[in-house]
């Protein structure tokens, strides 16, 4: 597995956007057991505390839960959880970074709400 | 408990001082890094915790004892450093296989597999290996005596990229089946960081940082943009660098926590905040002036 | 993982020797390299005598192995400095070690040296008996100590054991002190001269305490006792700190 | 024999140069893994145990045994020639009673003429001649010659001495020294380290030559007449 060391997000915020991913594609349901933090270490060739910071990432917003002794599994309505999540802080946080720059390059609300559906046309097509 | 103890450690040299009133802890099964400029006293000091060299001063404990002529503590430990020295005597399979008996937890089939991974010649003699493939051989052995403390000393001197990368992979997989505690030195933090827990940053044989990794990545933020606004942004503020890049423009780094508050403001003062490696960081912290190289050229 | 299991100082030194013994096993080429030349040598024998009358002449050819001995004993005191040496000492960087096993370790490979250089250095006076016998004029060879008695030659081995480990002993000890002090290098030479110039009643007498020693088990203890001083003093030389890196 | 040994020492240097060479391990040097190493010194050490039997079932009976009464019979020579020198001079029947003197030949020769005399070479060694008349005429000349104790170290080699050549032809008896002889010996010392307890307090043996004195006693018949000649003096007659 690779990571983006070039990115300004941290191994461990990358490992839990992945695991996030991951749910959203089914490939892990609900209530099923998750990675564990030296599988992960292991997978990502990180060191296991980057890889548990990644997991309590996720079990901060109780997108998985603990079961003494056992290990960590994917809470239910995680899915929806991160969908929500992910509409609200990064697609919010996308538009916004959009209009600075929009606004940096004399580009009106118009001509970017255009963009944006000529982009969504050629996106389909292809 | 912790494993390497070093309290208020002084080596000198006649004048030198190669290491100065150093102190830190290391835990156990923790992989540490420990990152310095040449001559920062990096060798020094990971031989004085393999027990090779005595401090002039202060205490220096490895598994509670005095690690100097120890022999409990040289047991539990392994120094590799590209100035290993094996007889002439010895091939390399003849190595393996001697070196073996003196460590309890030496597992000779992961030894014998890394060996055949990186297609050795049984028949070589250590002193003719190029030094790349003298690295990875040691290495070899520094994985495969599982040592309760095991220490490297710029063990990816002269190996390839992919050699670099599978060492570390090597490492890291057999830590994760056999915990313990690991030193890696080296004035290199990128092509390591990623499998340390902590990192132990020294600068002209002081402590400068000793940290988790992750904590070292949101230490600090580099912050770019027009002179003035910069300046009176970061006013009153300690720098840690600070570099004039084009004619009214200026990069300097800061610390994150000291500009918390102010943190929205920065975007719309039309100042751009970017990311700082932690290897960056490290150059940065242990520079000799705020300029850096580009200060000499910028004379004239 | 964080007990501190005990090792066993006489396990490690056990362990370095055998690992010593395979390390410096080259060092025994020099060594028989050393007796074989001494040996071709000593067949043209070490002493000529010859005299005549005017009608008759006389020679003698004496025939010695004492010279592959000699060389023996030269061989075991460089092969003890080179112990000390940081060269040697580097090989014991990667293993399990103090100062005292890798002493230790040292000296048991050096007796090892002194057992096996005291036979073969003996026996090769057996190899030039019979080169002898196959190739010169029979008829021309005195018998008396030509025929070697068994109980001389289990002598002569075992005083060359001893001997030798009173040279390891020297040689070890030479080798400590100039890793404590360079100047050693110059003091030790200077020192010799100069006892066997000025004092050379004592110098003698020392050496004559050795080498007139008319009884076997008199002579084994000196050596013993004066080996096991000079090792200890070296051990406790190199225990003493830090070794100038 | 000695530049045969000389030129196998020459080709051993060699070999050792070579190997020297070989340990200065080239770019693609291969160790002598220690196992060659402990092999080969423990071959070595085989076969100079093996060679130790081996020398005991040689048999030793060409070698020259020593003998032990040398001084005794140094001393009886000497005191031959001492007397010999005092004009005390021994008949034949002394000569071979006395200890340190061997008879070394024995010539009888037909008497051809009324006189005897001597042809003797003035550089041969200074024999002392004696003449002994027998009590009878039986017209039979018999010379025989004797040595004194030779001996080198302790090793008697008078037997390995060859008698001059005595011819008697019409009355002149002539007496030739044989050619120069020379005999060299092959002393082996046991090693300094045996030697040191084997109450000899040297190891290398002194093997200064003891050279013998002839005496040549020739029995003549009662009538013969003598005549000594130039070199008379050395004659005696009994």
């Amino acid at each position: 597995m690779i990571l983006n060391t070039d990115s300004m997000k941290p191994i461990y915020v990358q490992i839990a956007e992945w695991l996030e991913v991951e749910i959203l594609n089914s490939n892990m349901k609900e209530d099923e057991r998750i990675y564990s933090q030296y599988q992960l270490a292991d997978m990502f060739t990180v060191n296991p505390a980057t890889a548990a910071k990644g997991l309590n990432l996720l079990a901060d917003e109780n997108i998985v839960y603990k079961k003494r002794g056992l290990g960590m599994f994917v809470s239910p309505n995680a899915k929806q959880f991160i969908l929500t999540k992910r509409r609200k802080q990064i697609l919010e946080q996308m538009i916004k970074e959009l209009v600075i720059e929009a606004n940096r390059l004399d580009v009106s609300e118009s001509e970017l709400i255009m963009m944006i559906h000529n982009f969504k046309q050629d996106y389909k097509e292809e | 408990m912790n494993v390497i103890q070093c309290h208020d450690v002084t080596k000198s040299y006649g004048q030198n001082r190669a290491l100065d009133h150093l102190s830190f802890e290391i835990g156990e099964n923790k992989i540490t890094g420990l990152i310095g400029r040449n001559g920062a006293g990096k060798t020094t000091l990971l031989k004085m915790i393999a027990g090779y060299i005595k401090p002039t001063q202060g205490e220096l404990q490895v598994f509670t004892r005095k690690p100097f002529n120890n022999l409990d503590v040289s047991a539990k430990t392994i120094f590799i450093d590209d100035n290993m020295t094996f007889p002439d005597s010895f091939r390399l399979t003849d190595i393996l296989s001697e070196v073996a008996p003196f460590y309890a937890a030496w597992n000779s089939s992961l030894a014998d597999a890394l060996f055949n991974y990186f297609s050795f010649d049984p028949n070589q003699a250590h002193s003719n290996m190029s030094k790349g493939s003298k690295s990875t051989f040691n290495s070899i052995i520094g994985i495969a005596t599982r040592c309760p403390l095991t220490i490297f000393d710029e063990p990816t001197t002269g190996m390839d990229s992919a050699v670099r990368k599978d060492f570390y992979k090597a490492l890291l997989k057999d830590y994760l089946e056999h915990p313990r505690t690991i030193l890696l030195s080296s004035h290199l933090l990128s092509e390591l960081e990623e499998i340390l827990e902590d990192i132990l940053l020294i600068d002209n044989g002081s402590k400068c940082l000793h940290l988790p990794i992750m904590e070292l990545r949101e230490l600090a933020v580099g912050i770019r943009g027009n002179e003035q606004a910069l300046l009176t942004f970061v006013e009153g503020k300690e720098l840690i660098y600070k570099e004039e890049f084009a004619k009214g423009s200026l990069y300097v780094v800061i610390k994150k926590e000291s500009i918390e508050q102010e943190f929205k403001h920065v975007r719309q003062n039309g100042l751009e905040v970017l990311p700082i490696s932690p290897d960056d960081l490290c150059v940065y912290l242990t520079g000799k002036t705020g300029g850096g190289i580009d200060d000499v050229f910028k004379r004239s | 993982m964080m007990s501190l299991k005990e090792v066993d100082l006489l396990s490690i030194s056990i362990k370095q020797y055998v690992y010593k013994l395979k390390a410096y096993s080259t060092l025994f080429y020099g060594l028989l390299l050393a007796q074989i030349i001494t040996l071709f040598f000593s067949l043209n024998g070490i002493s000529h005598m010859s005299s005549s009358n005017g009608e008759l002449s006389v020679s003698v050819n004496s025939y010695s192995a004492s010279l592959v001995i000699v060389f023996s004993f030269f061989w075991i005191l460089f092969a003890a400095i080179q112990l000390t040496t940081k060269q040697y000492k580097k090989i014991e960087n990667p293993l399990v070690t103090n100062r005292i096993s890798g002493n230790l370790s040292n000296i048991g490979f050096l007796m090892t040296a002194c057992v096996f250089g005291g036979i073969t250095s003996s026996l090769v006076g057996v190899l030039l008996r019979i080169i002898m016998y196959f190739t010169f004029d029979r008829s021309q060879i005195i018998s008396d100590e030509f025929i070697l008695a068994f109980s001389d030659l289990l002598l002569g081995i075992s005083v060359a054991i001893l001997y030798m480990v009173l040279i390891s002993g020297m040689g070890y000890l030479t080798g400590m002190l100039t890793k404590v002090s360079m100047a050693f290098v110059i003091i030790i030479p200077a020192v010799i001269i100069g006892i066997s110039k000025a004092y050379a009643d004592i110098f003698q007498s020392l050496i004559k305490f050795f080498t007139l020693e008319s009884s076997l088990p008199l002579f084994a203890l000196k050596v013993i006792i004066t080996s096991i001083l000079m090792f200890g003093v070296s051990i406790l030389l190199s225990n003493r700190g830090e070794v100038s890196q | 024999m000695s530049r045969v040994l000389s030129q196998i020492l020459l080709f051993l240097i060699g070999i050792a140069i070579v190997f020297m060479f070989k340990f200065k391990r080239p770019k693609f040097y291969r160790p002598l893994s220690w196992k060659l190493n402990v092999l080969a010194t423990g071959l070595y050490l085989g076969v100079l145990i093996m060679l130790v039997p081996i020398l005991y079932m040689l048999p030793a009976k060409d070698f020259i045994k020593t003998v032990e009464s040398k001084d005794q019979a140094i001393a009886s020579s000497l005191n031959l020639m001492n007397n010999l020198y005092n004009q005390h001079f021994p008949t034949e029947g002394d000569l071979d009673k006395l200890e340190g003197v061997y008879k070394n030949s024995c010539q009888t020769f037909k008497v051809d003429s009324s006189k005897l005399s001597f042809d003797l070479q003035p550089n041969i060694g200074n024999y002392p001649i004696l003449i002994e008349r027998k009590d009878i005429d039986d017209g039979e000349i018999d010379v025989s010659t004797y040595v004194t104790a030779q001996y080198v170290g302790e090793v008697n080699f008078t037997k390995r001495l060859l008698p001059p050549a005595i011819t008697v032809k019409n009355g002149m008896l002539s007496l030739r020294a044989p050619d120069r002889q020379t005999f060299e010996f092959k002393q082996f010392n046991i090693d300094f380290t045996m030697a040191q307890f084997d109450n000899q307090n040297s190891s290398i043996h002194e093997m200064s030559p003891h050279f013998s004195n002839q005496i040549i006693v020739i029995r003549v018949p009662q009538s013969l007449e003598i005549n000594r000649g130039v070199l008379g003096d050395r004659i005696q007659i009994i």
